[in-house]
């Protein structure tokens, strides 16, 4: 349970600085460091078990499905990585509490750092790889939020962007990666991959996961071609640069690879892509380190050419180059972590990172100026330095691999090279800062730090001196259960002796020491070539790569997505064209064999009106009020054609709906312009006709289709119960308020909310209320004509009468509450053409927002009055009673569902016409100030 | 009682809430207006959850309107899935609306009833059996959602209303032409119905139901926002007042939430000669979605925009689930869909606090003063990047991963992987930049304006708390996913149910 | 004219009449439970549509107004008859022409009805009522003599309708 | 005889309604054309009627009713509009 | 029986014939306010001989009193003059074309005029005119 | 008959789909009601075509089928509250966007006046 912990403390620990952001910065720092110490002591306290070689693990199930398990796992190589990122973690939170300054919100910065620390301890404990995954993505975006803790400088905000572009992208193939193992192996268990290595290799997948996986590592360990956005993580506080892109961060891509090495190297791909990507990183990190003048600049390439050599070291397929790897990864964090620091104590010092102002510190900090020559001479390779062992087990390797046939030589020739370019820069690092004269126009003038934020830097090099000096007693037993771990299996022979004698690799140390030095001698002749070629830089090319992106995407979507209807309208019923046209090729016969109905003259007459009144419909529909006058006709014929073919109800619905329609229309149409002009280019005119023509013939087709063929349907149902089950005869009607009731109700609800959108819309509309007609004739004098107003009153009560007669024999007969509704409605818009809004307002006072709103009250609350006959929604219930007199009559509660829909109708239509009506008036609908 | 009926209240109980607030006395005060809302909202919430569970234990709750059984009557079927699409809707809308109640109820007419309608509509589209009752509520919540696009008015909501508005009329008569199709072919309205008689067509027959099927893709992908139907979308959903843009994110969902059933059911992988009917265009049309999303991300210049090119980018990585057709992509996708709903409707609320905080500029990716809440918003913004993102820690990884690992057949896979792979990265760069130019790019302070009522950030992190839930809990909600989508794919039992229920 | 109608239970008792006739026609019945509903909805409606109803005057005469009824049909047949000649016959002969006639009777009703009678009969439309109401403005199909015409509205019909209303 | 009668009908109420549709189509000035459109209503009416008689069914009454009602008001909305255009005012 | 058809078929086919000549004098006659007469006229009688034998059919085939039709009759009448009245009101006010030969030029200006009363002069010189 | 009736339908889907193409809002709306015909029409017939057979029992042997009926009936009520609100929404759009394109246009027409 203790390994469980490890992880869990520092996660626990984000909280820690939030909670004590009240406190003095010293508690703060106190705070956070607390439980990560616990979980350094934790880890210590698994030390025993880790060195005798056990694995250790913890796991729960989290999501079966997806393979994902809460899996910890904890052997040599998680040890060593762990103790890395809990030990220097401990030393940068020491070192930020004097890092940071008094305006910088220091609670947040300990948070990040934590999130940022529980992210690596995830990865480097995970036991599930997609679980390892998570941290890995998580470490992305929480050195996101520290790279860009400065965000108000732009540096910081692009800097962070740009890791996390790269490392995430890195992250997304990574997932890829893992997921293929996972299919591989049928597992995303570590221990499980681990133990098979041999089915991946052989699997012909193997080569995808190997790059993919490798892209991840490579991106996050910033090796070439992924190392420019390193540099620019720079603009992070020095605290960040030491932990992350040196000791931990940058490490997880080195991590990954060691942690895979079981199962994925051993192959000539491995060989190639790893080693040979680690050759190039190592020697373009070198060379260009040393051309930076920013000193955290330096370091940063610095640290991209010793990546490249631990990943050169990895990718040499040997046992020994592996140790010798990971031996460099303790070292390159031990001197790199306490260079970092170093740099950042010289920044907060002098103000500034420029190596060409910076001069002669030895003088003022010498303190300082001693740990930071040591570090630097360790990354130099200098003797009796851990530098210089992990170097020397380097060069001895890259002796020994043969891969490339004849070309082998170049490897150790070119590890040769990149050295002397290292042992440039860090000698650079020493005399520039330290010696070389005065120091330029400093912002301040340079003191010791502070002692404690020394002490940081202080431990690093004690450790560096001590490896460096004893090497098998400081770090023996670590590198070998890491390397164990790293390697899968047994151990090879090596020796970590200071002295072995003189051999090669030493030769090769010495003319990488003797070559850096002159080169370093004649920095200026270097300097001046390197100063023909423009400095390419990388924040810049990717800026403007981001942008060129970003510039492409937006002209791509104004071409795409340019706002214009008729495009979309085009798009849509050219898709469903498409769609159709499978099928309509599938259809063998168009006739089915149903025997047909024989064509009757009016039929056909009526086919021809509709016929020509559609075209009419569509050739003066640049004269809209013509068009409107066609469109009626249209409808006019479709209602004949309900009532023809059996459908009295549809036909009195189309009947009422066309007229209230055309009133609408000519409401509307008064605001909008009279005419269309003419403005469609020929060409869209003959495509718009071929779509229309097309879609029309398909849909005729499929028409034509479908009813001359059988149909065995569901009706003969409706047809016996309607009126045993619906109490009524008229089978549509039973259809609407019974059997299929909810479709009648959805369909009010519609008709309802229409209405209250409607009003919204016309709600505080900006009118255009021309004064005289398209012609430029002023309106007639007279509003209301009398004669039209004497009728319209007297034809009222005959009106209400009709719909009263309508709605009564709905359920037996044609009718119904919609269309009653409807004749009520349209009687009523007619009192308000014939005499105006001022007349009905004092006459007429109905609430139509409350008529729809107990419309749908009375239909629903019918429909859930079943519940208490413990029956469904709207389970219909009828009887017929016998009184003297009156004689026998029948009750049904669809009358009240009907009775619903009657008044929704009518609230809803006269909502919508009435008010339309009244934006001309003074009586204008405004919103209410309802609260 | 109220569990016998409990199927039916996700729709009738907001209808007739709806319909009360219109009335005296609620109608006369917004602040009663609220209440009412809120505790229906409230009430949703409880019934869903209690109608989620019992739908996880497998059984499958049907519903017979007006008593009478099908095929006849209307149904209503609440399985696993369309249990679990209702909660969905129940959650957003309490989000929605408690960040409404923060003043945007204000700035027009009858809000709460109308977001009352479209939620019944919405969960009436959810739970229907029935064919031409979907339509119903399709455009019970399409009429709605007309209504509270132009909540608010302005230029740009008109421009959007009206492409959208006619949009859908078309695409309603689509609808309508292949609800004829199949009427007048299988002659029959009860979907599993549909299922049961689509093996007894004559070939010819067969086409005109091809056809039909094909139509309805058409519609759902409009609904869906499929490409190349989905240019309404971002203009439409950045238009749109917050907590309208923010309900509106389950609307691409309703679209896929149908696809899923009816070309399941009816057109799936047992329908014969007509058996995934749709799949083969499905497919390149799900990944050009994808591609077309993330390109719209990179151009957004508004975190509205933005996240409406999100809403695109969800829409097509679900109906990529969909072209995969399997019980397993299934599972991936409603995890996902529940997923990209909340967050993205949580993003939509974000941007107009953001936009309203930053002043003039509001939430356009350009230099601004400084939000008044930074932390606050910082990390809702962050949590709602991540998740949409599908970084972990948060929800989105869940279901991309499970997406992925149900494409993970070799044909498949090296299409959808790097689509899916290279749209994340495209909206990890959006994300990005939106965040670091809201929040780190700042010119001056804000001049102190009274910031946002507790209530309407409420409605935020409501929405937002969802997403580290959803991984905490990931493994019992993939594993009802998992079941859900079982369900849907194993249609025979569930036809079997419907029709026996039906003879007896 | 504008002033609030004082609440009466039977406010239009014509009216009332007509529905109650209307609604059994309608029905084609004269069964019990029919002539019940009848008279139910021949009182409500007009308590309903009683505020959206401006005051006309009453007939004084009904008699006379049936009368002038039967009068008015016959002339309707007629009319038919003579405008289908003329519809049919040679174009070139018809003489239209638009009159002007004077009115003696200035209340609404009477003169809707006036309008009406001479739109439905013999070869005249009503075309527009001046605004002082004081001329009835008819387009005449084949105008032959406008004072004849003139006359026979002013006697034929219009005098009817004053007695009939009294006015 | 009835039936040779109502198909002689038939065929004049189909031209009248081809010479009302001429009428509309043709205007020229657009109160012809809601003449036109009003004639057309009413030979609706004569249609449906016939109808109901020819296949001896009462279930078209309503629909003729409605026409007479429905034809009226949408003739007043028509004509107002010319006058006015603003037909509720 | 045969009478009873004779009469029916008589009904019927006034109507029918009405209807057409009512179109065809919508078709035919040369102006507007001319075609107003054709239809509104003859449409009454040619409607209302069609009720008249669709009363008597439904009556005489469900030997039942069936005289709903009157209805439309009654409807028709009442609506008819208006019809036409706001029509030619409307053709009025939108100056539609007359014939040439048409008389009454000052009523039609006056009417024109948007209803307002004619010159008292012109329509005294008018009179006095015919009277010559 | 049904020839006749297929081709109305098409043609009413023809031209409905040419006039939503127009760059107008008006023409648009009309098309999108020439279209919501056709549609009727096509569902109504999803039931065959039937003479006098009206689904009111007792009134002929052979009934037509009721159900598409009751549901064109539905879809010409839904259809009527869509086409009443796209009209409104187009005035409102005019009123707004000072032009009734469709396009995406944004200029103001001069010789129209604000009240
Ligand atoms: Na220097
Ligand atoms: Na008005």
């Amino acid at each position: 349970m203790g390994l469980l912990w490890i992880p869990l403390l520092p996660m626990l620990g984000t909280l820690m600085p939030l909670l004590a952001s009240r406190f003095s910065r010293n508690s703060i720092a106190i705070f956070t460091a607390l439980l990560p110490a616990i979980a350094l002591i934790l880890l210590f306290k698994q030390a025993p078990a880790v060195f005798s070689g056990e694995v250790l693990a913890v796991s729960f199930e989290w999501i079966p499905l997806a393979g994902l398990d809460v899996a910890f796992r904890l052997d040599g190589l998680a040890w060593l990585f762990a103790l890395l990122i809990l030990g220097i973690g401990q030393l940068i939170i020491l070192y930020a509490r004097y890092y940071l300054s008094e305006q910088d919100n220091m609670p947040l910065f300990y948070s990040y750092l934590l999130l940022f620390m529980t992210a690596m301890l995830g990865i480097v404990l995970s036991g599930n790889l997609i679980q390892l995954w998570f941290f890995w993505e998580l470490t992305s975006i929480s050195s996101f939020l520290l790279i860009g803790f400065w965000s108000h400088k732009s540096e910081a905000r692009k800097g962070a962007r740009m890791a996390l572009t790269v490392t995430g992208a890195g992250g997304l193939a990574l997932l890829a990666g893992l997921l293929l193992v996972g299919q591989v192996v049928g597992s995303y268990d570590l221990s499980t991959v681990l133990a098979s290595g041999d089915l991946i290799r052989e699997h012909a997948a193997y080569p995808v996961i190997l790059v993919l996986v490798l892209l991840g590592a490579f991106t996050k360990s910033a090796q070439f071609p992924f190392h420019f956005w390193l540099p620019h993580a720079m603009s992070a506080p020095t605290p960040v640069s030491a932990y992350l892109h040196s000791a931990t961060m940058v490490k997880a891509g080195i991590f990954l690879m060691a942690r895979m090495y079981p199962v994925l190297s051993g192959t000539e791909l491995w060989f190639l892509i790893v080693s040979m990507t680690g050759l190039a990183t190592l020697l373009i990190g070198a060379y260009v380190a040393l051309f930076k003048h920013d000193l955290k600049g330096l370091l940063a390439y610095s640290t991209i050419s010793h990546l490249g050599l631990i990943t050169l070291l990895l990718g040499m397929n040997t046992q020994l180059s592996t140790v010798a790897a990971i031996f460099h990864i303790i070292n390159h964090a031990a001197f790199k972590a306490s260079l970092f620091m170093a740099a950042g104590i010289i920044d907060h010092e002098t103000g500034t990172r420029d190596m060409r102002q910076i001069n002669g510190l030895w003088k003022y900090m010498p303190h300082t100026a001693t740990l930071a020559m040591v570090a630097a001479a360790s990354m130099a390779g200098v003797p009796l330095l851990n530098g210089f062992l992990s170097k020397e087990m380097f060069f001895a390797e890259t002796l020994q691999q043969v891969t490339l046939g004849s070309l082998s030589w170049m490897v150790p020739v070119f590890a040769t090279l990149g050295t002397v370019f290292s042992v440039a820069y860090s000698a650079r690092f020493i005399h520039d800062v330290f010696f070389n004269g005065e120091p330029v126009d400093l912002p301040k003038t340079p003191h010791e730090p502070p002692r404690f934020m020394r002490i940081p830097v202080e431990v690093l090099i004690a450790l560096c001196l001590l490896i460096g000096i004893f090497p098998t007693f400081v770090v023996g037993p670590l590198l070998a259960v890491a390397s164990t771990a790293a390697l899968g299996g047994d151990l090879p022979n090596y020796s970590l002796a200071i002295w072995h004698g003189f051999n090669i690799p030493l030769l090769m140390s010495f003319l990488a020491m003797v070559g850096g030095l002159i080169i370093y001698y004649n920095r200026k002749h270097l300097f001046r070539f390197q100063a023909q070629f423009p400095e390419a830089d990388a924040k810049l090319i990717f800026e403007w790569m981001m942008q060129q992106l970003v510039k492409g995407c937006t002209s791509i979507m104004q071409k795409l997505e340019n706002g214009s209807l008729q495009r979309y309208i085009y798009l849509l019923i050219f898709l469903a064209m498409i769609l159709m046209a499978g099928p309509m090729i599938d259809l063998n016969a168009t006739e089915g064999h149903k025997s047909q109905l024989p064509i009757d003259n009016l039929s056909l007459i009526a086919a021809i009106i509709l016929a020509v009144a559609t075209l009419a419909t569509v050739l003066f529909n640049r004269k809209r009020l013509v068009s409107i006058i066609s469109l009626s006709v249209v409808g006019l014929i479709v209602s004949l054609a309900f009532a023809r073919f059996s459908a009295p109800d549809l036909a009195l619905t189309q009947l009422s709906v066309e007229v209230v329609t055309m009133i609408l229309m000519l409401l509307a149409l008064f605001f909008l312009p009279q005419n269309t002009p003419k403005e469609s280019h020929p060409r869209r005119l003959v495509r718009d006709l071929s779509l229309a023509g097309i879609i029309g013939g398909v849909i005729g087709t499929i028409n034509y289709a479908m009813i001359t063929r059988p149909l065995d349907s569901i009706s003969w149902f409706f047809l016996e119960n309607s009126k045993s089950g619906g109490g009524g005869t008229n089978v549509v009607n039973v259809i609407l308020v019974d059997f299929r009731g909810l479709d009648t109700l959805g369909e009010i609800s519609v008709l309802g909310i229409a209405a209250l959108g409607i009003f919204k819309l016309i709600v505080r509309m900006r009118l255009y209320m021309p004064s005289s007609d398209s012609t430029g004739r002023p309106w007639a004098v007279g509003r209301h004509p009398m004669m039209l107003s004497v009728v319209s009153q007297s034809l009222l009560p005959l009106a209400l009468l009709v719909s009263a007669y309508i709605f009564l024999r709905g359920h037996n007969m044609p009718g119904g509450g919609f269309i009653a509704g409807l004749i009520t409605s349209v009687a009523i818009i007619q009192q308000y053409i014939a005499h105006g809004v001022d007349w009905i307002k004092d006459r007429l006072r109905i609430n139509y927002q409350w008529l729809v709103a107990s419309g749908i009250l009375v239909a629903a609350l019918t429909g859930v009055g079943s519940w208490f006959f413990n029956r469904p929604f709207l389970t219909t219930w009828y009887d017929y009673f016998n009184l003297p007199i009156i004689g026998e009559f029948e009750l049904a509660s669809a009358m009240l569902f009907d009775l619903g829909v009657y008044l929704t109708v009518i609230g809803a239509t006269l909502m919508i016409l009435a008010n339309l009506g009244k934006l001309t008036t003074n009586q204008s609908p405004a919103m209410k100030e309802n609260n | 009682m109220i569990q016998q009926h409990l199927t039916l209240l996700p729709v009738v109980f907001p209808l007739i809430m709806g319909a009360l607030i219109l009335l005296p006395p609620i109608t006369n005060s917004l602040v009663r207006q609220r209440n009412v809302t809120l505790l229906t909202s409230l009430v949703l919430i409880a019934l869903s959850i209690w109608m989620v569970q019992i739908a996880s234990s497998g059984s499958i709750q049907l519903y017979y309107l007006g008593d009478w059984k099908p095929p006849f009557g209307i149904l209503f079927v609440a399985d696993r899935t369309s249990a679990l699409m209702v909660l969905l809707s129940s959650i957003l809308t309490l989000g929605a609306l408690l960040y409404a109640t923060g003043g945007d109820d204000k700035t027009g007419m009858f809000f709460y009833p109308l977001f009352l309608f479209q939620i019944a509509g919405i969960n009436g589209a959810f739970l229907t059996g029935d064919l031409f009752n979907l339509f119903v509520f399709f455009e019970v919540l399409l009429i709605a959602s007309y209504s509270l696009l132009i909540h608010g008015g302005g230029k740009q909501r008109t421009q959007a209303a009206m492409h959208y508005v006619i949009l859908n009329l078309v695409g309603s008569a689509f609808f309508l032409f292949a609800l004829g199709i199949l009427y007048g072919t299988l002659g029959t309205l009860n979907m599993a119905d549909m299922a049961a008689r689509i093996h007894q067509l004559q070939p010819d027959e067969q086409a005109l139901v091809k056809a039909g099927g094909l139509l309805l893709l058409v519609v759902f992908g409009l609904k869906s926002a499929l490409l190349p139907l989905q240019f309404w979308l971002p203009r439409t959903y950045s238009a749109a007042s917050a907590p309208v843009a923010a309900l509106f994110a389950i609307m691409t969902k309703v679209g896929i939430y149908s696809i899923l059933r009816v070309h399941t059911l009816v057109f799936g992988p047992e329908a014969g000669d007509l058996a995934n009917l749709i799949q083969p265009w499905l497919w390149p049309m799900s990944l050009l979605t994808l591609a077309i999303g993330a390109i719209g991300a990179l151009a957004s210049p508004s975190l509205r925009m933005l996240a409406s090119n999100l809403v695109i980018i969800s829409v097509g990585t679900l109906l990529l689930a969909a072209a995969i057709a399997t019980p397993q992509a299934t599972a991936a996708a409603l995890y996902y869909l529940v997923h990209s709903t909340l967050i993205a409707a949580a993003l939509f609320l974000l941007a107009d606090v953001i936009g309203e905080q930053r002043g003039k500029p509001g939430d356009r990716f350009v230099s601004a003063r400084r939000v008044q809440q930074p932390v606050l918003l910082g990390t809702a913004f962050f949590v709602s990047a991540l998740s949409l993102a599908g970084m972990p820690p948060f929800s989105g990884f869940v279901g991309k991963l499970m997406l992925l690992q149900a494409s993970s057949l070799p044909s498949i896979a090296s299409w959808v992987w790097p689509t899916l792979l290279i749209s994340s990265l495209a909206v990890i760069i959006a994300l990005a930049r939106a965040g670091t130019s809201l929040f780190w790019r700042v010119s001056g302070e804000n001049s102190a304006t009274e910031t946002p009522p507790l209530f309407k950030l409420s409605g935020v992190w409501l929405l937002l708390l969802c997403s580290p839930l959803m991984v905490i809990f990931a493994g019992s909600i993939t594993e009802y996913t998992r079941l859900a989508a079982e369900q849907l794919f194993n249609i025979q039992p569930t036809i079997d149910l419907i029709l026996q229920q039906g003879a007896k | 004219m504008d002033a609030k109608p004082r609440f009466r239970l039977v406010p239009m008792p014509v009216q009332s009449a007509l529905l109650f006739v209307v609604w059994l026609l309608m029905n084609n019945t004269l069964a019990v439970g029919h002539i019940f509903l009848a008279a139910t909805l021949a009182f409500t409606i007009p308590l309903l549509v009683n505020g959206l109803q401006n005051p006309q005057p009453t007939v004084r005469k009904p008699l006379l107004a049936l009368r002038y009824f039967l009068l008015v049909l016959m002339d309707i047949v007629i009319a038919n008859m003579q405008v289908a000649v003329l519809i049919l016959g040679p174009l070139k002969k018809m003489q239209p022409g638009f009159v002007a006639v004077p009115l003696d009777i200035n209340q609404n009703l009477p003169i809707t009805l006036l309008a009406s009678t001479v739109s439905l009969t013999p070869g005249t439309v009503s075309c527009d009522v001046s605004e002082d109401k004081r001329w009835l403005y008819i387009h005449a199909l084949n105008l032959v003599d406008e004072q004849a015409l003139i006359h026979s509205i002013k006697t034929r019909y219009e005098a009817p309708l004053k007695e009939i209303f009294g006015c | 005889m009835l039936k040779t009668a109502l198909l002689l009908v038939n065929v004049m109420i189909a031209i009248a309604l081809l010479l009302s549709l001429w009428r509309l189509i043709q205007g020229p000035s657009l109160a012809d054309r809601i003449l036109a459109l009003d004639t057309l209503y009413i030979n609706s009416i004569a249609l449906i009627i016939l109808l109901g008689m020819y296949m001896g069914s009462p279930l078209y009454f309503e629909a003729a009713l409605l026409i007479a009602l429905l034809g009226f008001v949408s003739t007043a909305a028509l004509c107002k509009y010319l006058l006015r255009g603003d037909i509720i005012e | 029986m045969n009478w009873i058809e004779l009469i029916l078929s008589f009904f019927v086919l006034l109507g029918g014939l009405f209807m057409l000549i009512g179109s065809i004098g919508l078709a035919r006659l040369p102006d507007f306010y001319m075609r107003l007469h054709a239809p509104t006229k003859a449409t009454t009688l040619g409607v209302g001989s069609l009720l008249i034998a669709s009363m008597l059919f439904f009556s005489i085939k469900n030997s039942m009193f069936s005289i709903h039709e009157i209805l439309i009759t009654i409807f028709l009448f009442i609506t008819a003059p208006v019809s036409a009245h706001m029509m030619a009101k409307a053709a009025l006010h939108v100056d539609t074309d007359t014939l040439e030969r048409t008389q009454g030029v000052e009523a039609h200006k006056a009417a024109t005029a948007g209803g307002n009363p004619p010159a008292k002069a012109d329509l005294v010189n008018k009179q006095k005119g015919s009277e010559n | 008959m049904e020839a006749l009736f297929a081709f109305s339908i098409g043609l009413l889907t023809a031209a409905g789909v040419f006039l939503s193409l127009r760059g107008r809002s008006f023409p648009v709306v009309v098309g999108i009601t020439l279209l919501s015909y056709a549609v009727n029409l096509f569902l109504f017939s999803s039931g065959r075509l039937t003479i006098n057979g009206a689904a009111v029992l007792g009134t002929s042997e052979v009934y037509a089928d009721p159900v598409p009926q009751a549901l064109v009936l539905t879809a010409i009520v839904i259809g009527f509250a869509m086409t009443a609100f796209v009209l409104i929404l187009a005035m409102r759009s005019r009123a707004d966007l000072g032009n009734d394109h469709v396009d995406g246009r944004l200029a103001v027409e001069p010789e129209e006046k604000k009240k």
